[in-house]
Parts: structure tokens; C-alpha cells; sequence
């Protein structure tokens, strides 16, 4: 398809510009030439070329709506309809950042109760909506922890990290100044309880623990993780990232976690939007409730006030208080599901898996055969050395059956690895029609392997050339000619 | 209600095919100590019209102003309806991050042009697929300025957003890194001798931001010469994107860095968010900025495709050693500003000669009150500082008519006594100005 | 503004390839004595910004009750977000009729499954793609009825909505037929004996609606026996769709055309249209009925697929001769029906007794007010009638609290003085009824 | 693609119902049972397939958004979106048709304003925005022509149609119990006035022609014409769905016409939603306006007021007003583009059509060979003559180059019709490439007929049988096994 800029033709445009009801004053008396800009190239379309380029970009797009997505660690639920058309009411759309408190009590209560549901269904002391995304929690709850030793005179710079864990883990610890090194996983897919007790010692801040991990299986030994890191003073972290688990099943705060990040767009259905935007709310204990960042909720009676006053806090980590828009939707969807219907969300995600599991295991590698929680790793080593296909030629075959693929090459640790989480929204109906793809595909590399390489067949584009995309990146038009 | 669509003859079907017979079996794993036993609490569970009933009445809590004056960060621009539709499109919104090339190219071709756009408005070469928000995108300017030179010290002009300084002092804390203030001249612009004197061997970058926070222009040209003698990165933001329209974009100046908030593109207030971080830089930085990148290429056969480009600078693939933890970033935000920028072309520039009239028309009005006076001299885009004779009486005289007024600086700015932070923008008719007028006369 | 996208440019290369030098040279066919030498008298043009200010200006004119106790042909139910989102995506809403079938699978498709949905609900054997409204609809199955029979009267039963016998008289006026009405018994149901007794060799239908307008179910059995013992067309209509959900169909019962409102079904209000005719009928009238028909076939390779079909009977080809005259219908009015009619499934049923219980809860209440009575013994779905002292009173007391009130049947029935026809369904909270019996008290 | 019941599943549903908040009684206490339903067999599926099942049908639809649309007759321009978000307002989509006038002042005065705007655009006395579409509006129209002759006590039974008319007149002059008598049109493509004076006789109520034509011809002689018809006492209908033609250039009123019925949903912009809602409002000349249907609007000072109170009116077509929310559409867009706007329109699409017709002269031929309006007329003759290649094939083909085809087969006295109907809101560089698709199809019809014949090759289904269709038809899925 061409680019916008290129059926850019000067002297179109779709949006008009308000004449000016009040006096037009010459631009450059109020503002010295100096300071202006002499071009100004964007694309002039008019609105039909606006909405056919954009539409049919759209149609280039594989979502949720369209099917089957089970991108592990990526929880890519349905989104219920009708949290999108809450969150576009004019009343939380409508709303400055800075409008007085006295203007914004629905939001205010909002991000308040949101807060406290989240404690409780979470185990938390408290929580703050603050963060961006996942990431950007994660790295908001490893300053609180700096914050924290910092306060006690403590010295720590190092972090543990599972070498299964997420990239944004180690990222977040080295963004916020601590030295990383890497816990091994041991043969069960869980800690290597004896790595674990040799690498903590008072130089440690904290373990990033992802539970369930990004294999999917629950850490068995939790209590005595917790043990170990609070032995040595060392603080917890979750990654929550994978709370789909157990959601109403068991809690991170009772687990020992002292802190934990959140993707309300994973866990908590609010569409991913290509990217984003998501929101990372972090919980902490007891021990890290000073270090949150400001500005944070108070309530007075009825009312509710935005204060700054926490003189321990670890500041801001952006401007205003989140991506509030995401957060009225994910608070939407908790009031509908209520208690029942966030464990029955945790039950089925996880009796989904399972069942995919089951279903792929005599055709896959499965490296860790155990039961799993909201998602499976399989290996595509077999495939490999059956007939040199590779884990992303099948899941690029995938595609021309109509599917999402699922995660590949994560964790780093599973060779080839294929990374399904089908998610509590799927039927029993789109798990078998996927599982058959999956076995057609297994069949299909052993009979006929180029056709599994050259996949995918049904795509405007195909195989891309990431190599070059590198080596002359272009990541800007140039008009040329 | 839940939106799990298993049957319970699913579920039966189900467990027999894994060789269970319940599904507490599947959480046997989590230590029998730790299983919750009670129900969460939480409210009971909604229906559909429950919930939209339940939500409407808190959203009808909020009040929503009839004019707001205030910018500060967070700016109401009119929003052409295809933004909101195209936006709305599912195969956007429910899609995940592009990485799958091939079925995702919707998106992709999409951030490109964004990047394209964001590239030439900003002056500079290159632009990323987005950030959090400006004042993150800020900051990890500055960590990746320090990390890049080995230096300790960050700079930052006082007359930055303040919690986009609040931000840099987090993100910098963490880091071990210095931060100074310099201090604003009598024009409002930064102190360029103040600056000079700091320029020290430890410095990493400077930080300003253009329009800064008292809605003043800056002159970047000499502050990017006085800088970049001291082999120091100039970083530079500012406030109101729409801005971009008619002035001078800093990349021209010779920033290095130009970073910023791009809600006004597309995207409403939403109360802080989701908003939009623009990370704009030089060429010879496009290894080390942190943040997804789409770049052309070609597939198989030929044909232009985009992928996710130069991933080795990210956490997936260079863990502790990315730079940045950057994952999601505001993907469909960008959608929305790219969609914006196309729908307005050459426009936005009319557009922003409106935001100059209609903020000179209020300034010139506001003026001629009796004991206001103008704070700064040096030009202003669509905010203005104007100091009266009570701030505070002021902005409680404008809620009580409905209306938010301006943003009262001595919150952040002790020095700045009773003075505030106006805003106009499209959104403000003159009637609505001559109304505000008359309240405080 | 204007959606041209032509420049200056365009329009003189296209002036150019055309062989004209003005536009005006294109309209010489028009005789210079009718050309149009001045302005248009309406409003000058408007920005988008401006157009949405001038449009909410007029909406914020209405006032949006804070209750409707007014069913009468139009009814609120609750919509579930589902059916904006689909009927939104603009494959659906910016397609003609689909005469390319190749490309407008989608549609078809959809409108296939909503005529079989709705020949279920019905209790029929097929249904077609839509009519105007259910006014419509019934006056076009009278017309059908006379002309099949060749015979010049109809009959329709005072209880059937007061604006569709309107505009049945008004169809049958100008095709030369008679329209004779039969009084309602003491219950609120047809009078059998006077039908009876009207039952002669010139009618061609007869037309009643349940639940009729008195919100009163219609006993259809009997009423089929008596009518087909004369050779006579039963059309049985209905007022609030969503009734089909736990009423037996007029189909199952013996009617040969069952038409009516689907308004209730996924379309809002929207000040009474638009709305949906339902048109559904026995299998034997298939090729004489009016309407597009959706068919399924086969393509070429032997793929399922779906076309219009049995387009004989339609104007575009039949013309004089053609079964109707329709030709745009109510497409996308229908397509929010079926994704309703989906997205409830068997909850229809849930949906209409809550309505039941509902509508009981408000009666029992009201009729407990002193000087209220019940006006029809007969059973009723979510519509009665009370008579009360002073109906305008009561309505205009609920009026000043912001209640739109129940329809005054004394306007349309001037025997019924003082008598009140109340709708209640899902959308009035047992808090709204205590209010309402308490502003009445 | 399946259809919903087929993917329906007992225990399913997308939709829940509300607990009720009031006692649950025995329905078969309130109703008796007789008179209950036993079966309710609606599709069960869950929210997810729902929407997938929906998505996926759109994608297999083709839209004015996703390119050109060049339906002729149909007016498929492009829908500003703005109008979209207009009319979903709560405040116009809210109301119940019965709220007291008091409650729905906006709504009046909208639909007051609209009638003031159509009277004068089209020069009419007064206007009903009542019919549902533009045969209902041919309909209303030749009731009141009907009704007309009957107050003044004359007998006219006959209605003149064209033989280029669409079909919606006879058969609306029909359903209004007129014989309908056929109008030959000249070599010229207007009206044969010789014909017409030999048909017109004081037993003709009307004519009804449509100005331009179908065609795309504008009745040069329509002064004559509207002579002759005036002359005995007839009466001049216009159908006026060719409106985008002249809009702001001349006004149906001053051209000596009667009534005359509007296609909003042409003219006005508003979208077409696979088939309808339209809306066809009727405007009358004084001589006709006592017999517009009731109810029509009073305004009263400041205050609007609905009225019945029309005695020679024929009554209601239908149930309350009309399809207010297309008339709010088009109401918004007539304020957005004003009188020269509205002539903008006129002026372009008949440029383009003009520009379209020159372009495939060479190529096609051209029946009738003058300056046309907004819309031309080929005719696939010498395709079939050359290469056994009919329109049918040809607008098939016309799919695999992304357009949706033209009219074809319509206006009936053009054989082999292909009927092309830019709009205004189509870009020169859209018509470019449509053109050279129409010609790359014109050489592949001699080159490669069967190529053509064979099209579409790009869609899931191709070529349906519809004498299959009409033979044995399936108009309800029946449930199997
Ligand atoms: C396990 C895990 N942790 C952290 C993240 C980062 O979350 P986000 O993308 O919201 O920054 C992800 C997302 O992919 C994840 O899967
Ligand atoms: C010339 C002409 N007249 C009348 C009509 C009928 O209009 P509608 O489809 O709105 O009933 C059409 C629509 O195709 C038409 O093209």
C-alpha cells in the first residue's frame, strides 16, 4: 500500500480550521520570525483518501475481534464491548488533569476504589495506578525499593533475576541503577533453590520473581524463595504479569511478594491497541506503602483529594496520574465480573492451557511436563531435526490458518520455544480448530517442509527482510524525486 | 457476568481430556497454606446494563467545566471525528504489539508514518514509535544522554514543566545522577549566563523545554551553541505539540534530543491519560534511543513491508544491557496523532495562528484589569503568566461560573506569588473569553 | 467545508481533458431562464468544530426524560454494546444494497440469518429482509391480501395501533379498498362475534396486533379458525418485539403474515425512527411477497454463498407488475436486530419476563392508588391501561419531575376517557416505579 | 463462513439480563399458558464469537470507506464521519417518539429547519421529512397527486412514466392504484415529445420523470414538457434522486415541478447501511401542499408543535415522523457546506462524471454522446460483439481491481448498460486509475475474454448460482440432523 505521503497532493486537507472570531493579528509581531518555523510538509489528503488509507490499513491488522491470538504472556482476552463505550463517556474523557478536586470526585473515587480492589484481590497493602505499562511499574516498584534500603542506610546493588525471566525485568533493575545477575532455573522449571541460597546475600536488593513464570509454572517452593530473600533482608518482587493465573486463588501479598506490577491490559481486558497504551499499577507491603509515588488519594469522608505530602515517596514517575483511561475500563470490568467471576476468569484460562497442553504434547516437545497454569511452553527442537523447520516458520504457518501466533523464542531458556496462553475467553471449539492446526502443521513439516518455510501464503507481505531493515534502517520517509 | 464461553458439558469434556475431575487439581501446585478460602472483596457482580448504570454515576460525579483555561501540560484541542473512528477500528485495538510482521502491518505502516511525521515537525532525523508520555520520554533523554557521555550531571532549566522535573529527579535519583536547576530570566526564558556557568565536564545534558512552562518561546539556537561548545547534549521539549505547527522546531536549532507530550494531537484529556511521549532525535543516535522503532524494508518477494526494527537496543533481546525497559508503549495514541496530522496537513498551521489570536486576544483583555499586569516579555504560543491581585480569588471566582481557570504557579514557583498560567486554545470562543472577562472585572 | 477533494489544479487539467473552460459549460443543458442566480437561503457553511457546537446546541434543546412510562409503538430496552460496535464498522454502514454479491457477503450473510431468526420468532416459515416500519408493513400486507384475493375490503381491529390504521386507510384509499374496524370486548381482545359478523366474501384480510395496543394479548387461534373458515387472510402484527421472546407466535397459531415493529430489537429510539417493519409469512407466499429476500446458493466451485433472490417480484424488474414498490429498506436496522437477536439467544426469553414482572410491579402499585382501576381483564405483556381521575393531571405531574408520563388513550379513543396505556420494561428500576407511585400518591 | 447457528452452542449467550429488582412472579399466573411460547431457538453464542462472527462478515462486505463506489444512480459518496457522531448524540437518540412537545424542541426545530432548507434548495412550497426512503416518497407523492384530483372532484387514472425511469415509479404509481403508460425517450436520450403529446389526455394525473435522467441527461425541453403535462390538468412529478446534479444550479420548483421526492441518503450524505435506512422526504408546490401527511409541524413564536390538524392531508405512510436520524445526519451536513458547498457538490460531481466519460469514450460505447451530469452511460456492446464479453463480466472483473462496479443492466433502453457515478467527494487520481483499470479491462476483453469471464478471482465466493437461488429458494436456514 502507499504511503499517506505519498497521495499527498498540496492544497487538500480533511480537517478545516475554524475561521477566527476574534481579530487575526499578524503572527510575526507576536512572535518574532525568528522563532517560526518556514515548513511545514505533512500530508494534505482530504477526508475520503484519510479514511479509505487508514481503513484499509486496518484491514492489513490482525486483532482479537478477528480471531484467535494466544501470544503468551501477552493475555490477549476479549475485550468486553462495553468497557470501551464506558471509558468514551465525555464524563471521564472530558476532564483536565488540573481541574480542581471539587471536579473530578468520580474520578477520584474511581482510582480510589480501583486502588483498594486491587489490594485486596492482590494481597497488597496498597497501590498506585501511576505507572504507563508493565514495564514502567516494574521499574516504579525497584526504585521503591532502592527508595527503601536507601532510607535504611542500607547498600544494595544487586538484583536477582530468573534466567527465565521477561527482558523489561532485567531492563528495570539496570534503569534504576542496580547490577543484575541471573538465577538459574533448575530441571523442574522452577528456582534453583540452591543457586538461589548461594547467590543472596546482603548485596542483594531484591528477586524479581515472575510466579507463574513465564513457563508457566507455579514456583512450588514460594515460601522458601521468600524465605531466603527475607533472610537476608532482601525484599520480593513480583512481576504480575501473569496474575490471569490465580486470580481469587491465592494472593502475592500472602505468597511474601513485597511488591508487585500489574498489566491492567493483560489481566484486566482493556485492549492492547497495537502496543499500547497499557497501565502498570503497582502494589507494595506494608514495608514500601511510604515510597509510593506522589501523588496519591486521600480520602476525607465523602471527599477525595489528590495529596503530594509523603515526604519518603520516590516522586513521580510521569506527569499527572496514569493512563487513566485504561484504568476505567479495567475497574469496569471488575465490577462486572465481581469476585465469582474473577476466580471462574483464573479457572478457565488455566483449564484452557491445560487442555492445549494435553492436546499438542504427542506432536510438540513439551520441555517442562507438568501441570500448567494460564499457558504452555512447548519446544519446537523436533521439528528442528525432523526437518529443519523452525519454530517461526510454524508459526508463520499459523497465520494462513486464520491464527494469531503464540509467542516464540520465549523463554529463552526453552530451545525453539512456543509459548501458547489461549486465555479464559476462548471456546472449547477455537482450542480443538487451533490444536488441529497445530497437528496439521506437525504433519505438514515432515511431508512437505518447504511449504511450512514459505508460509505465510495468505499475507500481503511475507518473510521480511528484518536483516536489512537493520542494516539501512528506514525509519523515516524521505521523499525522493 | 464473565466472559468465559465454556458450557459446563465444556468443562466436563475438558477435564476428562487432561485426566482430571476439577479444576482445583490444576492448582495444586500453589501450597495449600496460600489458596485463598475466601471470596474477594469486592462489589457483587454486574450485568451489562448494571455496569453502564454503576459507571454513568460515577462518571456524572465529575463535573464537567464549561470552559477550561487551563493548559499546564494537558491541552483540549477540537478533535476531527475520523480519529475517533479510525482509532476505533478493531483490527487496531485489539491488536497487540506488531510481532508478527506479516498480519500486522496495518500498525506498522501507520507508526512509520507517524515517525515520519513526528521526524519533521520536531526538525530532527528520526523519531520513535512513542513513549509513555513528555515527561518520561524527558527522562530518559537525560539517563540516555548520561549513560551515552559517561557524565553525572543533569541540567535542566527551572522554567521546565514541574513534574516533568519531578520525573527527571526520580528517573535520575535512581541513577546516581546530579540534577541542577537554572534559573529563568526576567523574560522568562532561560538564564543563558545562569547556564553557562554550569556547563562544567560532568554535565550530560541540558534540558529545556520550548514553549517552556510559562508558555514562553525559547531561543534555542544560542543555548544549542553555548552547549555544545561544552560537548553537552541539548535536550529540548515543549509544552502544547500544536505548537510544532509555526515555530521553529528545536531539531532545526540543533538539539540533539526533542521530546515531548503529543496528547494535543488526537488525543483528549482523559484526566492525565493515556497520553503520548515524543522521542525525537539525531541520526547518530538511532542505536541508543530507547523505544520501539517500525522501519521500511522489503519481504521475499520484493515488496515494501515494515517491521520492528534495530530490536537489539531493546530489553527482549539485550536484557540489562537495552536502552530502556520500554515495552508497550502508547502505540494506539500514536495511531490517533498520526491520524490527526493527516487529517490537519498544512492546517495545523492555521491552526496554531488561531491558538495565537485567540491566546492574544485573552492576554490583551486580561491585561486591562485593573492590577494585572504581564509577568514575562519574551513571546508566548497559547499560554501566558499573568500576575493579579489575589490568584486564588481569581480561579474560585471562575469554578464557582463553571469555569477552570488558569493554573496558579506559586504552587510550584514560591517566587511567582499570586500569578497564573492562562491557556486558550480553538476550544475558547470569544464569547467564552469576554464571559471571563466580565466575571473578574 | 465540502468533502471535494479536487485542487484548483485538478479541476483545470480535468477542464482541460473535458475540452470546456468553465464548469458553467457542463450545466448549458439547463435553460439559462431556470438557472439559480442567487445564493441559497440556509445557513452559512459551517467549520466541523462549528457543526458540532451548532448540533449540540439543538440536542441540548431536548430534554432527555429521566423515565418513560410511554411504550405505545416504541419501546426502550436496554441495547448491549455489542450491536454498536458491529452495525459502527463501515464495511456494514457505508455499502448500498448488496447487488454485487461477490463483495457483499457480509451483509447478506447477516441478513440471511436475521430472516431466519425472525421466521423462528415468528413462528413462519420465511421472513424478508426488512420493511420500512411496522406501519408499513402491515398496510403493505393488507395490500398484498387484496390484491392476491382480488377482493376490496379489510378488516383491522380497533385495538390495533392507532397511527398504523392510519396509514393502512391511507394505503387502502388510494388502491380503492375498503377498511372496516372491529370494536374491542370488555377484556381488551377483539370482539370475535363482531368479526364475525364482518366476515364477508369482499374481504381480503384481517389485521390484529398482539399484544395490541392495549398492551392486551390477543387470543390468535380462535381468531385464524374464524377467519380462515371464510377464505380470509389473517395478518397478525404485534407492538413490543421483544414479547416474541415469550409469546406464542401469531404463526404458530394459525396467521399467514406476521408483521410488525422490530424496533425494540437493538434500535434505539432515536424519536421513532428508524425503525424496522418486520415482514415474515407463510412459505407459499413466498414469491408474492414485498421485499428483498436474501437466498443462499451455491458459486461456481460449489461454495455456499448468498444472493438476493426471487428479484422478479421487485421493481427494478417487474416494475408496474412488481410486488412493492420497495426498493432502499431498513438493512442495517436489521443486521442490529440479528446481532441483538445473537447476542441475547434464549435471554430473550429472561428479558421478556422481567418485563412481565416489571409491568405487574407498577399495575399492582398504581392500582392501589385511590380512583385507579384496570381498564382490560385480559392478560397484557409490558403495556395496561388504568383508568385514573385525571389523566392529563397525572401525566403532567410526572412531567414536572422530569417523567415522560403514559400515552392518553382519549385522543385516539374517545369512549376511553381518563385512561392511561403505562409501558414498563428492563429499563425502569423498582426505585423509578416507588417514585413514580409516590409523585401519583 | 458459518453461519451463527452454526456456531451456536447450548448454555451460551453474549447478552445477560439483569436480576430483577422486583418479585418474580409465575409468568403462566400472569399469562396464560395458552398463550406462551414452548421453543425459543435463537443462536447461543458467547460474547467473543459474537463479535468475531460480526467482524468477519464486515470484512467480507465492500463500503464507500474502503474505495471507490461508483454505483450510478446510488450516489455512493463519501459519509463524512463527523455526521456519524452527530446523530449518535444521546440527546437526539434518545427520545420516544410520544415525549411531549415540550421534551423534544430540538428535534422540531431540526426537522422544521430541514424542511425550510429543502423548500428552498429545491424551490418547493413546503417539505415532509415523513417517508422512509425515496420509493416511499414516490409513493407519498403520487397519493397526494391522487388525492389532489379527488378533492377537485377529476378522474385521472393514468400515469405518464419514462422508459428510462427507475423502476421504484411505475411501481409506486402502482401501489397507488395508477395504470401506468410508457414514455419513449428520444434519440437525445429526453423525452420524446411527440410521444408525450399524443400520450398526455385529461386522464393523466401525472408524469413522473426524473431530471436529469437516468441517464445522466438533463431534460433540455423541460419547459415543454411541464407545458404539455400543465396543460390538461396533470401534474409534474419529479423523482428527485438525481439531486447531487443541480443542486445551487437550478431548483425542480422553477422547472415547473409538482412534487418532488429526495433520496437524503443520496444527496445528503448519509450513509446507506447495506440497503437502507434512507429517507425521502417529499416537497410539494402550492398547489399540493394541503395533502401532505400528517402530523406536520406549527411553529408557534419560539415553540414548535406537531399537528394533525390537516383535513384534505392523505394521512400518515407511516409511523411517527420518519427516519429522524438520517434527517439529523443530513441536516448537519447541509449546515456544514452551506450554499456554495452545496453548488461545490453539483459542480464537482458533474465534472467528474463528465471527465469520466471523456476518459472511456475511446474505449466503450457511448449511446448518447453530450455533456452529461453527474452521472454517464456506457454500453457494454462492443465487448459482447467482439469477444462474447457482457457488462456483467466486465463489472465482475472491475472487483479484482478494487472498485466496486458500476450500475449495470439499468437504465433498461441502454443494452449492456454500465452506468458510472463518481460523486464530488472522488479525487482526479481516483478517477485516473479507475479508468485505466476500465480500460486495461476493455484490452483484456480482447485479449484474454475468459480471464474476464472467470472474474472475480479475488473474493471467497465467485459467480453465485442465482437461478439455483430462485429455483429452489433458501431464504431460513433449517436446522440439519
Ligand atoms: C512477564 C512480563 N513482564 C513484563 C512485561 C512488560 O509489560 P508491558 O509491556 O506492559 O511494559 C510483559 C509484557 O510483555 C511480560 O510478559
Ligand atoms: C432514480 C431513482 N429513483 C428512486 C430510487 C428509489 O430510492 P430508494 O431506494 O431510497 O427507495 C432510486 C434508488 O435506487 C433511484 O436511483
Amino acid at each position: 500500500m502507499k504511503l499517506i505521503f505519498e497521495i499527498s497532493k498540496p492544497g487538500r486537507s480533511a480537517a478545516n480550521v475554524t475561521a477566527s472570531d476574534v481579530p487575526a493579528i499578524s503572527i510575526e509581531e507576536a512572535i518574532d520570525k525568528k522563532y517560526l518555523r518556514s515548513d511545514l510538509d505533512l500530508p494534505e489528503v482530504a477526508e475520503i483518501d484519510l479514511v479509505r488509507h487508514y481503513t484499509n490499513l486496518s484491514r492489513r491488522n490482525f486483532g482479537v475481534d478477528l480471531g484467535f491470538y494466544p501470544l503468551g504472556s501477552c493475555t490477549m482476552k476479549y475485550n468486553p464491548k462495553v468497557n470501551e463505550n464506558i471509558a468514551a463517556t465525555p464524563g471521564f474523557i472530558g476532564l483536565h488533569p488540573y481541574a480542581p478536586d471539587e471536579f473530578a470526585q468520580g474520578n477520584l473515587q474511581l482510582i480510589y476504589e480501583m486502588q483498594k480492589y486491587l489490594s485486596d484481590i492482590f494481597g497488597m497493602a496498597e497501590f498506585t495506578l501511576q505507572p504507563a505499562a508493565g514495564a514502567h511499574g516494574e521499574l516504579t516498584g525497584m526504585m521503591m525499593i532502592k527508595k527503601c534500603f536507601e532510607v535504611k542506610g542500607e547498600k544494595r546493588h544487586l538484583v536477582l533475576i530468573p534466567d527465565a525471566a521477561h527482558g523489561t525485568n532485567p531492563a528495570s533493575g539496570a534503569l534504576c541503577g542496580f547490577d543484575t545477575v541471573t538465577l538459574r532455573s533448575n530441571s523442574d522449571g522452577g528456582v534453583d533453590i540452591e543457586h538461589l541460597k548461594s547467590l543472596m546475600t546482603e548485596d542483594v536488593a531484591a528477586l524479581m520473581l515472575t510466579n507463574p513464570n513465564t513457563l508457566g509454572l507455579f514456583e512450588r517452593n514460594i515460601e522458601q524463595v521468600a524465605q531466603i530473600i527475607h533472610g537476608k533482608g532482601g525484599l520480593l518482587y513480583g512481576d504480575g504479569a501473569n496474575a490471569n493465573a490465580f486470580l481469587g486463588k491465592t494472593r502475592p501479598g500472602d505468597l511474601g511478594f513485597d511488591v508487585i506490577q500489574l498489566n491492567l491490559h493483560k489481566t484486566f481486558s482493556t485492549p492492547h491497541g497495537g502496543g499500547g497504551p497499557g497501565s502498570g499499577p503497582v502494589g507494595v507491603s506494608a514495608k514500601l506503602v511510604d515510597y509510593l509515588p506522589v501523588p496519591r488519594i486521600i480520602k476525607n469522608g465523602q471527599d477525595y483529594n489528590w495529596s503530594d505530602n509523603f515526604p519518603h515517596s520516590i516522586g513521580r514517575v510521569r506527569a499527572f496520574y496514569g493512563n487513566f483511561n485504561v484504568v476505567v475500563k479495567a475497574y469496569a470490568y471488575i465490577r462486572s465480573l465481581g469476585s465469582e467471576g474473577l476466580t471462574r476468569v483464573s479457572e478457565m484460562a488455566v483449564l484452557n492451557a491445560n487442555y492445549i497442553k494435553e492436546k499438542l504434547k504427542p506432536y510438540f516437545d513439551l520441555p517442562y511436563d507438568r501441570v500448567c497454569m494460564h499457558e504452555c511452553v512447548f519446544s519446537g527442537k523436533r521439528q528442528v531435526a525432523e526437518a529443519g523447520v523452525h519454530t517461526t516458520d510454524i508459526a508463520k504457518r499459523l497465520i494462513d490458518f486464520g491464527y494469531h501466533p503464540p509467542t516464540i523464542y520465549f523463554p529463552l531458556i526453552v530451545p525453539e520455544a512456543i509459548m501458547i496462553e489461549p486465555t479464559e475467553t476462548e471456546s472449547k471449539e477455537t482450542l480443538d480448530t487451533f490444536c488441529e492446526a497445530m497437528i496439521a502443521i506437525a504433519r505438514e513439516a515432515k511431508e512437505n517442509p518447504q511449504r511450512v518455510k514459505d508460509a505465510p501464503l495468505s499475507t500481503p507481505v511475507s518473510r521480511l527482510d528484518e536483516v536489512l531493515a537493520a542494516r539501512k534502517p528506514d525509519v523515516v520517509w524521505k521523499k525522493t524525486g | 457476568m464473565d466472559y468465559c464461553p465454556h458450557t459446563n458439558d465444556d468443562i466436563t469434556q475438558m477435564q476428562a481430556a487432561i485426566g482430571i475431575s476439577s479444576i482445583d487439581e490444576l492448582f495444586a501446585d500453589i501450597p495449600k497454606k496460600f489458596r485463598l478460602k475466601r471470596m474477594l472483596d469486592i462489589p457483587a457482580a454486574l450485568s451489562e446494563q448494571q455496569t453502564i448504570t454503576a459507571m454513568s454515576d460515577l462518571a456524572r460525579k465529575n463535573k464537567l467545566p464549561q470552559l477550561t483555561l487551563t493548559g499546564a501540560g494537558a491541552y483540549s484541542h477540537f478533535i476531527p471525528a475520523v480519529v475517533g473512528h479510525i482509532i476505533g477500528r478493531a483490527e487496531f485495538y485489539t491488536a497487540y504489539t506488531p510481532y508478527q510482521a506479516e498480519i500486522s502491518q496495518g500498525i506498522m505502516q501507520a507508526i512509520y508514518e507517524y515517525q515520519t511525521m513526528i521526524a519533521h515537525l520536531t526538525g530532527t532525523e528520526i523519531a520513535n514509535a512513542s513513549m509513555y508520555d513528555g515527561a518520561s520520554a524527558m527522562a530518559e533523554a537525560a539517563v540516555l544522554c548520561a549513560k551515552m557521555s559517561n557524565r553525572t550531571k543533569i541540567i535542566v532549566a527551572r522554567s521546565v514543566h514541574p513534574e516533568y522535573r519531578q520525573v527527571l529527579n526520580t528517573y535520575s535519583w535512581a541513577n546516581g545522577y546530579a540534577v541542577v536547576e537554572i534559573a529563568y530570566a526576567a523574560s522568562g526564558q532561560i538564564d543563558l549566563n545562569a547556564l553557562q556557568n554550569q556547563l562544567d565536564d560532568h554535565v550530560a545534558a541540558v534540558l529545556v523545554q520550548s514553549p517552556n512552562f510559562f508558555g514562553v518561546i525559547e531561543d534555542i539556537a544560542p543555548i544549542a551553541d553555548v552547549v555544545h561548545k561544552k560537548g553537552v547534549l541539548l535536550v529540548v521539549g515543549f509544552t502544547d505539540a500544536t505548537s510544532l505547527g509555526i515555530l521553529q522546531p528545536a531539531g532545526a536549532s540543533g538539539a540533539d534530543f526533542v521530546v515531548g507530550e503529543g496528547q494535543s494531537f488526537g488525543n483528549p484529556l482523559n484526566y492525565g491519560g493515556p497520553y503520548l511521549g515524543v522521542f525525537a532525535a539525531r541520526e547518530k543516535f538511532l542505536r541508543r534511543i530507547p523505544g520501539r522503532l517500525v522501519g521500511a524494508t522489503l519481504d521475499k518477494n520484493g515488496q515494501r513491508g515494515f517491521v520492528l526494527t534495530l530490536q537489539t537496543r531493546e530489553q527482549h533481546i539485550r536484557r540489562e544491557k537495552a536502552t530502556s525497559n520500554i515495552c508497550s508503549n502508547e502505540a494506539l495514541c500514536a495511531l490517533a496523532a498520526g491520524v490527526y496530522l493527516a487529517a490537519l496537513g498544512k492546517n495545523l498551521k492555521k491552526l496554531a495562528a488561531l491558538n495565537v489570536y485567540k491566546t492574544q486576544y485573552l492576554k490583551n483583555k486580561l491585561m486591562r484589569l485593573s492590577g494585572w499586569h504581564e509577568v514575562f516579555a519574551a513571546p508566548v504560543y497559547n499560554e501566558f503568566v499573568l500576575r493579579c491581585p489575589n490568584a486564588r480569588q481569581v480561579n474560585e471566582k471562575l469554578q464557582a461560573a463553571g469555569i477552570i481557570g488558569g493554573y496558579e504557579l506559586h504552587k510550584d514557583y514560591p517566587e511567582l506569588k499570586n500569578t497564573i498560567l492562562f491557556c486558550v486554545t480553538e476550544m475558547i470562543s470569544k464569547e467564552g473569553m469576554d464571559k471571563v472577562v466580565m466575571i473578574l472585572k
